[in-house]
């Protein structure tokens, strides 16, 4: 039983990291901020999330259901789309170009709109 | 200058957010003793669900919305921490020391109680008021 | 009845807290402060009085017994210093009442002021390293928030380079903690020295003494690690600025010389003979060589300072009886004349509306009462006899000839000379001279500015004609640190 | 692992005094931060590290780690806190005032 | 507390007394109440005279520091009793001149009057105290009370600087002195003269003795304006006249030949003692003596003519000493310097005050005292004239006058020097009355020169300020008459003053050459018929007038022209460049930069550490029992390094934050590492709200620029922060090493052991917090309010100037 | 105020999950908790939601924990792709929704489920701009979110 | 087995914490260190789950939830500051 439990444990530690990992990569390879969010948003996020599973697993087959960790990964659902959204928000916002491959920007028209207003 | 952003979406969740923080942030406080945790940590937890709050709202809406005088309670967060000490005192106990005890009560069974306990909510009223009242002050400073 | 050791330091704790509460009402603050300051004072003689006639007094806080717990304890030595920092606090505080702007009054003059006290007599009541450390910090950052009160760009930019260097040297003081830790694995004073000795001082032991001396020594603005104060100082208003001389740096030395009587105290002829004497020597040469540079009534009395503290930590070094009791006198004498001159220097100020000594002259013409008991403190400074300077000084010169340290005695005359030709130079270049503020200015009252200077005044002239008892005591305080097994008995109750 | 956070925590300490000789203002209130980390590791480290469980007894254990210096180490973070909070503001406000945060422009006049 | 102290505690009561006096009593000039003390004190001790000439002491003991060794114990004995009597005897001569030389009107004579008893006082406590420390004392107050008077008219520059100097030069006397005192407590373990004298063998034995002994002549020099200290005497003519005639040339100047003749007991008869002695006293006497030609001011003549005569008596006091070295043989040889000494101190005070009385009165009615603008007056001040020309005859050593006869005596006394036999002055003994007699040639010269430029030639009122020039009140020429009346008196009848006060005064000086009923022969001739010295005296008189007749030839040499000092401008350049010099030593300190403070504060910290850890030779590291390191750690450990080494290069405000942010995060993930939750918790929040109070401030602050720092400083500055890192690391490593070694048993187990029974807490570090070290923790919440209260106050409170003080 | 009721239940056992000790002391403890909490920040608690709401929430997040996963394969693929080709770009996605509450719903959806973040919203909130990872075709896009996250958001709030 | 598989993660997370570090460095915008900030943040919360199971406890259990917590507040700071230079706004 435990060996099965450790098992399960060990696979979900090694597709959080896998997926933590390849974030990582990610943020380092993909070429503008905003395609780095998806990377850090997404992929770090369920990462970790299976991680915090694996822990949660691992102190359940003793007996005890540790809410926190259940809390800690709602708390990550919850926030990690704010989180890039105001992220990637700024980032236009203060100019942060986009990368050349980008093939449409519908915000664009929003400032400029915007901007006309303005004057 | 560009418009302002439109935070709906931050503001939707973190009434959300700010809820969780809260309720941890306590337990946080009344743990203290037993796990890791306490008034200090308490209270810059609670504080930081407050900060949320004006993260995402503004200024002005949050202080008609939460009208302490956050200064004030740093004061009472220090004359609660000092007076149990010297209530020990005045019942003839060196500065400080503080009693606990477990009671059966009904319905909730056995609790501990202890003085330490109110010392470390004095810690929790000053850290909580003092790391807003840093936060806002500032934040206030426009000119 | 131990719990009395404590009062001097949850007193100004609650009442600055309830200040705190009360902070719009700024006439209660004063009203509130100004009692709380009296009963200090009145509390520090008792106390004082107390522990000469019934020995040292033990508060273990919170019940839990030495080494464990955190130790309060009063001898001569605390109960001396407790007495002279609640004396110059009270002085200082009615000072300020009447010199302080209402702007400044409104914003938290009062508690800060009052939690420096809880720093100050905290230092010299606990006997537990960390506490040290923490009540250090206390006094550091309420005077970090009185010496930048106002927010003038000249407070401003001094006071940042001020809180820095202090920063830097509370670091070291957790370094230092951490080492002691790291081998005697107590924080506990008593049991430190008493594990210290066990060792005999040996090996790290004394990296740790360096590096706590440095410590303090920055506290206590010892060269080469004064380079905060004789700026900084100039910002904050009279009041702060006579507080600060008088009070802070003498922390600084109250700590070294507790813990180079107590703890170390096993390697003489490094630590004592040749650091501390050799910091000393060069500390007052170049702290009144800084005073006689100066043209500003408060930069020059802050140099004053940097060349006077050093005295103490001569008399520690050459670490006899009769030198340490010079050095306890020295203190005495210091923290009533220091926060004095600071004092006057305000009330020229008053009258003449500058510091700077050149645009000054002529005030024993307008101002006789100011001018005498100036010149009082000015001679008792450099050491006239028969005030109180002479007779802290002598001991100590006297302590160094004996124990055959021959050049930094004559250094302390001929500094003696240096501090005189300052004291000199602000006494000309204000009192004498030709009358250069106007007959308006000439005719501000200021009998009330002088009031809470006379008991100081009083005080450095009776410990000067009455220099026997203070004598006497400074030598039973010297005896009982130099015999630290007293202490050490009396908080580990063996 | 003490020889090697003994290292690092000298590290910390170089770049803090290298960073203490900037001219920057913020630079130099960046540098009390870097110190606090240093200083608070090297009391956690000099009482040995790793030697037993985390100091809380419900977690049953033969050994503890020291608990001394991680309540020291706490009450010296607060306290670092509330000096770092002094300094922003301050510098901000020398900014404010002086114009500049260049540490050689706030040097004062030379008489002083 | 006999009489004897209330006698020398009375003018200090009575100072205190008379600003009161003087306010309520305006319309009687306070110079009267003044008058009364020195007059009784005057008649108290000549009541002293029958039993000190027959060779009684009184010595009165009063406990003051006994633990110190310093007691106010009066001592009086001829010596002492001659100099009460000067002081109390001129000094009621000085009040009397002063009540009509200062105007009520115009004086604030309080402050006058507060001085002079003040100074009266102080001197009387020199002169009759048997402790050191307790002359010291009173010392000290006379240098006070000294430049008080000085600059009594404050307003005028001259008046500060005279004091200023006088202070500076008596006080640096004093603290050598002092130090001297220091050294003979040290040597024989008394400050008492009395038994110094008696353990005089201890002291001149020790290796000591010749520091003390040359730092008691220091104080001893520079009171009684011994070349080169003399400097400040002429300054301290911006005195008030009264107090020229009275502390500058009777009384605090003979301070110092007072205690060399006090101390001649301990030192005398050492080689050091007499030739130091004697030749600062030959060169003071010479230099003051040609100096006194050069003065164009008639005080500035007197002051260097008062310089002189101090050089000649001290001179004469240390040719006496020799009498210790042959206390066997016939003291006479010897004695008869001393016996000279004593007498040319009476004759001095009596003829110098009369001609400082004189010049008061001359600058008081005409309004200037620059002998280059009077003349003639000796028709116009007929009274002050004949004043003058006793003093001045007597001075210059004609008979037959008390002046003639001390010049006899001195002559007499340097030339026996050359029949010692000691000290090798068969050799150059010859020097001594050579130079001797060259000095009183210029001293006859300059008496001459003051004279003849003052009274004689034409009278020229439009050289003067005033309109009018009548001779001065009664009142104010009583004292100079009386004194000049003491001058003949003296010179007619030497033998007056013999056996009351000559003699006791020389049984006083030394000690220990009488046995006890013996006495010194004193008997002061007019006549020793064609001696050398009566050829000596012609031979002075001869070349002193051939050179006041040649005066036109060399009246405008360089000589002549200047008056000014050498030393003097030593002294203002030295003085000078000395606050330049400390100007230069603070800039140089206090650069304003931090960057410099830190420079110089570490490179002590990383000296001091480094040679504590090479003379206790560590690192001494024996065996190190280090945790293992797993291989995450590593890394971690990389990226903590990285984002903290990275610091000083990011040039970007926001990155510089988030990379102390990484390293905050990674300092919190430490602590989960080194197991403290509680440390990780508290780490992250604090890290965070440091974030974001970062953020808040970078709104009010400007963006970072790139800094361009030359080499050389970037290298100093490596130097530096690497040296100081790697003190810690050997700091710690050294220290890790000896815990681990000694092993005590750490405080903390008690902790872990209790918290649970004791606390009721399980976190223990939290029981530590609230409970063990809870007033730790209610400190620490104190700083942090604190750091509120001061943030706030940074924030809102904004002076602009400063308004208040 | 049954709203209210029903936050502070769940305050009580978000309370008993932190104790880890699902006793009545401890539920009680956790209401009386939850009263302070709510009677601080009531003035934020302007929620109109019912019972059913929260349910379709919790549905919700079970669906995208899903979605999630496979979105998350996406990403992989992209940055592992040796040659970074994708053609990323900002969308401006309408949505018929009509409470704050459902467009930041959606909006967290958007962002959580593959190569596509929530960027920002147009000043009535009725317009997400949405960044794409790779957008080969915009208008599929937008039909794509359309048709499967608003309808499933306004199914279960309906 | 279990212990060395743990080990290894932790090992492979510490390489993911420094290449986040590494664009924490380079940048280029300051969105794209924030970025990799909070994607650390998140990365830790994984490395302290790992060291609970390697540990066996879960002592860590709050600091993982006060981390997610944090994370996000600094990430909402510092995105609002770079935004429009102000953190708190005064008025809507
Ligand atoms: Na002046
Ligand atoms: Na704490």
């Amino acid at each position: 039983m435990n060996t099965m439990i450790d098992v399960l444990v060990a696979i979900f530690v090694v597709i959080g990291v896998f997926f933590a990992v390849v974030s990582a990569i990610g943020i380092v390879r993909l070429k503008d901020v905003y395609s780095r969010a998806h990377a850090s948003g997404k992929s770090a996020t369920l990462g970790v999330i299976f991680i915090m599973l694996a822990v949660f697993i691992h102190f359940l087959s003793q007996g005890v259901m540790n809410a926190k960790i259940l809390l800690a990964i709602l708390f990550l659902f919850l926030t990690a789309p704010v989180a890039s959204l105001m992220i990637t928000r700024s980032a236009y916002r203060n100019g942060v170009k986009l990368e050349k491959n980008t093939v449409i920007d519908d915000l664009k028209e929003m400032y400029e709109i915007d901007q006309n207003q303005s004057k | 200058m560009m418009q302002k952003p439109n935070n709906m979406m931050l503001q939707t969740l973190a009434r959300l957010i700010i809820l969780i923080i809260l309720s941890f942030s306590i337990y946080l406080l009344l743990a203290g003793h037993n796990s890791p945790g306490g008034g200090f940590v308490g209270g810059l937890m609670t504080a930081s669900a407050i900060l949320i709050l004006y993260l995402s709202f503004d200024l002005k809406s949050i202080q008609k919305a939460i009208k302490f005088d956050y200064i004030k309670i740093i004061g009472m967060g220090l004359l609660f921490a000092s007076l149990t000490g010297v209530v020990s005192m005045l019942f003839g106990f060196p500065f400080l020391k503080h009693f606990f005890d477990y009671f059966t009560l009904p319905i909730l069974g056995e609790v501990e109680l202890t003085t330490a306990m109110v010392f470390d909510l004095g810690v929790y009223f000053v850290v909580l008021a003092s790391a807003l009242t840093i936060i806002l002050t500032i934040a206030e400073d426009d000119k | 009845m131990n719990n009395i050791v404590i009062l001097p330091i949850i007193i100004p704790f609650i009442i600055g807290a309830i200040l705190i509460i009360l902070y719009k009402r700024h006439a209660v603050q004063r009203v509130i402060s100004g009692i709380t300051m009296l009963i200090l004072l009145a509390f520090s003689v008792f106390l004082a009085i107390y522990v000469y006639q019934h020995g040292t007094v033990v508060l273990e806080v919170g019940g839990w017994k030495a080494p464990f717990g955190i130790v309060i304890v009063a001898d001569m030595l605390s109960t001396l210093m407790l007495l002279l920092s609640t004396l110059v606090g009270a002085a200082c505080m009615f000072f300020a009442f009447q010199t302080i702007a209402l702007d400044r009054e409104k914003q938290f003059f009062y508690p800060l002021f009052l939690f420096l006290m809880v720093g100050v007599n905290g230092s010299f009541l606990t006997g537990d390293l960390f506490n040290l450390f923490v009540f250090f910090e206390v006094m550091l950052i309420s005077s970090y928030g009185l010496i930048v009160h106002g927010g003038t760009g000249y407070q401003l930019r001094e006071s940042f380079k001020y809180v820095i260097i202090n920063v830097f040297a509370s670091a070291l003081f957790v370094v230092a903690i951490a080492w002691i830790y790291s081998i005697v694995g107590t924080m506990n004073m008593a049991h430190i020295a008493q594990r210290v000795a066990e060792l005999d001082q040996a090996g790290a032991l004394n990296i740790i003494a360096i590096m706590l001396f440095i410590v303090f020594a920055s506290k206590g603005a010892l060269f080469p690690l004064h380079f905060w104060l004789p700026k900084s100082y100039y910002g904050p208003p009279a009041a702060i600025a006579a507080l600060f001389g008088g009070l802070l740096t003498k922390v600084g030395i109250y700590a070294i010389i507790r813990t180079f009587t107590l703890i170390f105290n096993h390697n003489l002829e490094f630590t004592h003979k040749g650091l501390l004497i050799t910091i000393a020597g060069v500390t007052m040469f170049i702290g009144a060589l800084g005073a006689i540079s100066q043209f500003d009534f408060k930069r020059l009395l802050s140099y004053l300072i940097i060349s006077q503290v050093s005295y103490m930590v001569m008399g520690l070094g050459i670490f006899t009886p009769l030198a340490v009791a010079g050095a306890i006198y020295y203190i005495a004498h210091h923290m009533i004349v220091e926060p004095a001159l600071f004092l006057f220097a305000g009330v020229t100020q008053k009258i003449t509306g500058t510091t700077d000594l050149k645009k000054m002259g002529g005030l024993i013409g307008t101002h006789p009462w100011l001018t005498w008991m100036f010149f009082i403190a000015a001679i008792s400074m450099a050491g006239i006899p028969p005030l109180s300077g002479f007779f802290s000084k002598f001991p100590i010169i006297l302590g160094g000839f004996e124990a055959q340290h021959y050049v930094i005695s004559g250094v302390a005359l001929l500094v003696g000379l240096l501090t005189l030709i300052t004291m000199m130079k602000i006494f000309s270049q204000v009192f004498w001279g030709k009358q250069k503020h106007t007959e308006e200015q000439g005719k501000i009252p200021v009998g009330k500015l002088l009031l809470p200077i006379l008991p100081l005044i009083a005080l450095t002239i009776i410990l000067g004609f009455a220099a026997e008892p203070m004598f006497t005591y400074s030598m039973g305080v010297a005896e009982e640190i130099m015999n630290p097994t007293n202490y050490i008995e009396s908080v580990l109750k063996e | 692992m003490e020889l090697l956070m003994s290292i690092v925590i000298g590290i910390i300490f170089s770049v803090t005094i290298y960073l203490f000789m900037s001219k920057n203002l913020l630079r130099v209130v960046a540098a009390t931060l870097l110190l606090s980390h240093g200083v608070h590791l090297l009391l956690i480290t000099m009482s040995g590290l790793q030697r037993g469980a985390a100091p809380i007894l419900s977690f049953d254990a033969d050994a503890y780690t020291d608990p001394l210096p991680q309540a020291l180490v706490l009450t010296a973070i607060v306290i670092s806190f509330g000096v770092t909070a002094i300094l922003l503001v301050m510098s901000y406000r020398t900014y404010k005032v002086h114009k500049t945060d260049d540490l050689e422009e706030l040097r004062g006049s030379a008489d002083e | 507390m006999t009489l004897l102290h209330w006698a020398v505690l009375l003018p200090f009561i009575a100072a205190i007394l008379i600003p009161f006096l003087y306010k309520y009593l305006k319309r009687i000039h306070t110079g009267w109440f003044v008058l009364v003390l020195p007059l009784v004190l005057f008649v108290y001790f000549l009541s002293f005279i029958p039993k000190t000439s027959s060779g009684e002491v009184i010595l009165n003991n009063l406990n003051w520091v006994p633990s110190l060794g310093i007691n106010f114990n009066v001592y009086l004995d001829g010596l002492s009793l001659l100099f009460a009597l000067l002081i109390t005897g001129i000094g009621s001569l000085v009040v009397l001149y002063s009540i009509y030389y200062l105007s009520k009107h115009k004086e604030k004579l309080n402050n006058f009057y507060v001085y002079l008893l003040m100074f009266m006082g102080a001197m009387l406590g020199v002169v009759l105290s048997d402790n050191l420390i307790v002359i010291y004392v009173f010392w000290e107050l006379t240098s006070i009370a000294s430049s008080l008077l000085i600059s009594y008219w404050y307003t005028r520059e001259k008046s500060v600087y005279g004091a200023l100097k006088s202070m500076y030069i008596t006080v640096f006397g004093g603290l050598s002195m002092l130090g001297g005192f220091s050294l003979l407590y040290v040597i024989a373990g008394t400050f008492s003269i009395r038994e110094l004298i008696a353990n005089a063998d201890l002291v001149m034995a020790s290796s000591l003795f010749i520091p003390a002994m040359i730092l008691v002549l220091l104080g001893a020099f520079t009171k009684s304006a011994q070349f080169p200290f003399h400097i400040w005497l002429p300054d301290a003519m911006e005195a008030p006249t009264p107090v020229s005639a009275y502390l500058h040339s009777a009384t605090m100047v003979k301070a110092g030949i007072y205690l060399v003749a006090r101390l001649t007991g301990v030192f005398g008869g050492s080689p050091e003692w007499f030739w130091i002695i004697t030749i600062a006293g030959l060169v003071t006497l010479t230099w003051g003596s040609i100096s006194a030609v050069r003065q164009k001011d008639l005080k500035g003549i007197l002051a260097y003519s008062t310089v002189s005569q101090l050089g000649l008596i001290m001179s004469l006091l240390g040719a006496g000493s020799a009498a210790f070295y042959f206390q066997d043989g016939d003291n006479a040889l010897y004695m008869t310097a001393i016996l000279a000494a004593v007498f040319h101190l009476i004759n001095h005070a009596t003829f110098k005050g009369s001609l400082f009385m004189a010049a008061g009165i001359i600058d008081h009615e005409t309004g200037t005292r620059d002998i280059r603008k009077l003349g003639g007056l000796m028709t116009v001040l007929p009274v002050t004239a004949t004043i003058s020309l006793i003093g001045l005859a007597s001075m210059a050593g004609l008979p037959p006058f008390n002046g003639f006869l001390s010049k006899e005596l001195f002559f007499t006394g340097m030339l026996n020097v050359t029949e010692y036999g000691i000290f090798n002055l068969e050799t150059f003994g010859f020097i001594i009355p050579v130079i001797a007699w060259i000095a009183s040639v210029f001293t006859f010269l300059y008496c001459i020169l003051m004279f003849s430029k003052t009274f004689m030639g034409k009278f020229d009122i439009s050289k003067l300020k005033v309109k009018h020039v009548h001779e001065a009140p009664v009142g104010m020429l009583i004292s100079p008459v009386i004194l000049a009346a003491l001058v003949i008196l003296f010179g007619l009848f030497p033998n007056l003053l013999a056996y009351s006060l000559i003699e006791p005064a020389m049984a006083a000086i030394a000690p220990g050459i009488l046995s006890p009923g013996e006495f010194f022969d004193v008997h002061i001739s007019h006549w020793h018929g064609f001696s050398p010295e009566l050829w000596m005296t012609f031979g002075v008189v001869i070349l002193g007038i051939l050179l006041f007749m040649t005066f036109k030839k060399w009246e405008n040499t360089a000589f002549y022209r200047g008056e000014q000092d050498l030393f003097n401008y030593a002294y203002d350049y030295g003085f000078d460049g000395f606050i330049k010099g400390s100007q230069w030593l603070t800039r140089i300190q206090m650069t304003g930069r931090l960057r410099d403070y830190f420079i110089y504060m570490n490179t002590f910290i990383i000296l001091i550490m480094a040679y504590t850890m090479y003379r206790y030779s560590l690192p001494a590291i024996q065996s190190l029992d280090l945790s293992p390191i797993p291989v995450y750690f590593w890394l971690v450990i990389l990226v903590f390094v990285c984002s903290i080494v990275i610091i000083p290069f990011i040039n970007n405000r926001v990155a510089l934050i988030i990379t102390t942010g990484v390293s905050g995060f990674i300092v919190a993930l430490l602590f989960v590492l080194f197991r403290a939750p509680d440390l990780a918790l508290t780490q992250l929040l604090i890290e965070s709200v440091s974030v974001i109070l970062f953020m808040l401030v970078f709104y009010h602050l400007p963006k970072l620029k790139k800094v361009k720092t030359p080499p050389k400083m970037k290298a100093v500055k490596l130097i530096i922060s690497v040296g100081f890192g790697l003190m810690i690391t050997l700091g710690s490593l050294s220290v890790f090493s000896m815990g681990q070694e000694v092993n005590f048993d750490s405080i903390s187990e008690y902790y872990v052991e209790n918290s649970k029974e004791e606390a009721g807490g399980y976190n223990i570090v939290n029981v530590i917090l609230v409970d063990f070290r809870g007033l730790d923790t209610m400190l620490e919440i104190l700083v942090v309010s604190m750091a509120v209260l001061t943030v706030v106050s940074l924030i809102r409170l904004r002076f602009k100037g400063s308004e208040d003080i | 105020m049954p709203f209210q009721i029903l936050i502070n239940v769940l305050l009580a056992i978000l309370w008993m999950f932190l104790q880890n000790e699902y006793t009545v002391v401890n539920f009680i403890s956790g209401y009386v908790i939850g009263i302070l909490i709510l009677f601080i920040i009531r003035r934020f608690l302007k929620f109109d939601f019912y019972l059913k709401r929260v349910w379709a929430i919790i549905k919700l997040i079970y669906l995208f924990i899903v979605e999630l996963i496979k979105a998350n394969i996406d990403v992989v693929k992209v940055v592992l792709k040796p040659k970074q080709d994708h053609q990323p770009g900002i969308v401006a996605v309408r949505t018929q929704l009509e409470s704050n509450f459902e467009i930041s719903i959606l909006a967290a959806l958007i962002t959580l489920t593959p190569g596509t973040i929530s960027m920002d919203f147009s000043n009535d909130s009725k317009t997400i701009y949405v960044h794409s990872i790779d957008v080969p075709d915009k208008e599929a896009m937008i039909k794509d979110i359309q048709g499967s996250f608003e309808k499933a958001i306004m199914e279960v709030t309906k | 087995m279990f212990d060395t598989v743990l080990i290894v993660a932790l090992s492979a997370l510490s390489i993911a914490l420094l290449l986040l570090f590494i664009r924490v460095i380079i940048g280029p915008s300051t969105q794209d260190r924030i970025l990799a900030l909070d994607a650390i943040g998140v990365l830790l919360v994984g490395f302290i789950g790992i060291l609970m199971i390697l540990q066996d406890t879960s002592v860590y259990s709050d600091i993982v939830l006060v981390l997610t917590i944090l994370g996000f507040v600094g990430t909402l700071t510092l995105s609002k500051f770079l935004e429009r230079g102000v953190v708190i706004e005064h008025d809507d």
